[in-house]
């Protein structure tokens, strides 16, 4: 099999396990639901103020829900017990990293777009203009989650108190592509043009193409278990 | 030998002391406080270089499988950590008088911070793993993103806001710092790299005997 | 000019010393226990 | 595992890798951007209620500050355009006339800027007491903006 088909071997195996059970799309998009009452109840009453904070909270809410979702994807195969299937694949196996990294970007695209829209609806924000721009940002900023997500996820499924050290080995790691994307989101947000930040988008490409280059290097260390 | 570099150590770091406070002006125009500098400064330095260490020491261990290379790794880190916790508390305090405040979200504190945060998780990682071959692999992976991820915090934060002096050294052209200066700056970088390396190494010699003694 | 606020230079210098001169007797102890053999077993199983 | 030899896939990983990092320091290095507004910029674009940094001199004699009330007003200026500034507190010690400040607040409509959080900007050279030379208005106004260096 050539790495490509491995690869979608696994997201056609994550797709369908979740298609038939729906619990983590379930679980993670009610979640989201349930932070837009939260950042509502907390900070809802003055207008302005959520204006100003609203990039950051909009982007809180994705990363609380990829925390939840990115830190299932491997618990599940240890659960059920298809650890050792995994191990088994042929050949290279950042091929089951990089299905693995497919799966997670579709969970944390179906994620985005619940919270976008239920933003737009419900906290008046204007997106329009700068729907383009905000996708770019959003595509890049997502793929750079999910691939440190992807490697520390398979890390922390063999560690004590998993639920604990997966975020907190994330979320620092994950300070630049954070810092990158809700200033973009900002500016965007404002009506500023794409130019204007083009150093956070450069910052993007190199933390994605950093991030996943690493994965793909050392997954297989992490998936011996 | 671990000993002889302990000695020398500590000979630098008396030496740097004597730089600090008895060769070295009182500075211009912040006084006697920006003393502090001389063990600020150089302990982020050291810090950094004991966190290369880690990188290389990971990269080799995932490549060779030699406890040697995971041990040094292990210990860097730990220093490491203890270096920059001296960067920072002594930041802080050098903060208050200077800038009025203990702790701005500034770019260098900021950043600083993030690393620190990132090779505590390193440390916890081993600590929270049952098998320590296993502990290592994961350790090691945390620490190959960790350390190259230095660059990418550093300029994220220092993009996001800065209010700190531009580095003095580091920029190209003349030194901006006085001689005297400049010399007690060097003389303390130099104590305390000597100082980290004897606790890499003692660190080093523990976790061999630790291991000898549970295998 | 400024004042020169000894008292921060002292409590930074104070503050470094106690990080690094704790390390170093962190060190020491665990040197000290991995060398007494009645005490390493129970030692290291606490770790 | 013992012994990995050096497959295409590694070196090709670290040639990226090197790459990837080369770059990101390359851009950060050359990356301009502007940290503060300045109050030439202010002045032209204020937006009352607007959180700004505004970074600039402390105009000489322009510092007023009463110990009773801890009301401390002053003006920051970049050599074209003044801005009055007022804070309720006391300043850092390094905060003097004739040095570099950098202030965090809001634009008033009544034509003045209310900072919550003053800073005094230190200056990148640390001068033994010998060789002091005043920095000149220019040199402080571009180490005062040269953090984009």
């Amino acid at each position: 099999m050539t790495f490509v088909r491995r690869a979608w071997a696994v997201v056609w195996k994550d797709v369908l396990a979740e298609r038939r059970s729906k619990e983590t799309v379930n679980a993670v998009l009610f979640f989201s639901v349930l932070l837009l009452f939260v950042f509502e109840f907390t900070l809802g009453a003055d207008r302005d103020r959520l204006a100003s904070v609203l990039p950051g909270l909009l982007w809180l809410g994705v990363l609380l829900a990829a925390l939840l979702g990115l830190g299932r994807s491997f618990v599940l195969e240890r659960e059920n017990e298809c650890w050792e299937a995994l191990l088994l694949t042929p050949g290279d196996k950042s091929a089951v990293y990089v299905g693995k990294l497919a799966g997670n970007l579709l969970l944390m695209a179906l994620v985005e777009a619940v919270v976008l829209t239920l933003f737009t609806l419900f906290m008046n924000v204007d997106v329009g203009r700068a729907l383009p721009g905000l996708l770019l940002v959003l595509a890049l900023g997502t793929l750079g989650i999910a691939a440190v997500g992807t490697l520390f996820g398979a890390m922390t499924a063999h560690v004590r108190a998993r639920e604990l050290l997966f975020p907190v080995l994330l979320l620092p790691v994950l300070v630049p592509v954070l810092l990158a994307i809700v200033k973009s989101t900002e500016a965007l947000l404002a009506g500023e043009p794409l130019g204007v930040v083009s150093h956070w988008l450069k910052l993007l490409v190199a933390a994605d193409v950093i991030y996943v280059v690493v994965g793909l290097l050392t997954f297989d260390v992490l998936l011996e278990g | 030998m671990t000993r002889w570099l302990g000695v020398v150590a500590m000979l630098g770091v008396l030496a740097g002391l004597v730089m600090a406070f008895l060769v070295a002006p009182r500075e211009m125009t912040q006084g006697n406080v920006q003393r502090i500098m001389y063990v600020h400064v150089p302990a982020v330095w050291v810090a950094y270089l004991a966190f290369l260490v880690v990188l290389l020491g990971s990269v080799a261990y995932l490549w060779s499988r030699a406890p040697a290379a995971d041990r040094t790794a292990h210990a860097a880190a730990e220093v490491g950590v203890v270096f920059l916790g001296v960067n920072i508390a002594t930041g802080a305090i050098w903060g208050k008088p200077t800038w009025g405040t203990w702790w701005t979200w500034d770019a260098r504190l900021t950043s600083v911070a993030v690393v620190f945060v990132i090779f505590i998780g390193y440390l916890l990682v081993r600590q929270m793993t049952d098998d320590p071959e296993r502990g290592a692999r994961f350790a090691a992976v945390v620490g190959i993103v960790g350390a190259l991820n230095i660059p990418l915090v550093h300029f994220s934060v220092y993009w996001w806001r800065t209010l700190h002096q531009p580095p003095t050294f580091a920029k190209p052209g003349p030194a901006a710092a006085s001689s005297a200066i400049g010399a007690a700056l060097l003389v303390n970088f130099v104590g305390l790299l000597l100082l980290c390396a004897y606790f890499i190494a003692k660190r080093y010699d523990l976790l061999r005997a630790q291991q000898e003694a549970t295998a | 000019m400024t004042s020169d606020h000894w008292g921060f230079v002292a409590a930074a210098y104070a503050v470094a010393v106690l990080a690094l001169g704790g390390y170093w007797r962190r060190l020491v102890h665990l040197e000290r226990t991995l060398k007494t053999p009645t005490l390493r077993r129970r030692r290291s199983a606490g770790r | 595992m013992k012994g990995l030899p050096l497959k295409p896939k590694f070196v090709a990983g670290i040639a990226v890798l090197a790459l990837a990092l080369a770059y990101m320091i390359y851009a950060g290095v050359t990356q301009s951007a502007v940290y503060f507004v300045t109050p030439s910029e202010l002045h032209t674009a204020a937006k009352t209620g607007k959180a700004y940094r505004l970074g600039g001199m402390v105009e000489k004699g322009s510092v007023n500050w009463k110990p009773a009330t801890l009301d401390l007003r002053f003006t920051l200026s970049d050599g074209q355009a003044k801005v009055p500034v007022r804070h309720h507190g006391t300043a850092p010690d390094l905060f003097g006339e004739g040095r570099g400040a950098v202030v965090e607040g809001t634009w008033m409509s009544e034509g003045y800027f209310q900072a919550t959080l003053i800073m005094a900007k230190h200056s990148e050279e640390y001068k033994a007491p010998h060789d002091a030379a005043s920095p000149g208005y220019q040199e402080l106004m571009k180490s005062l903006r040269s953090d984009q260096k």
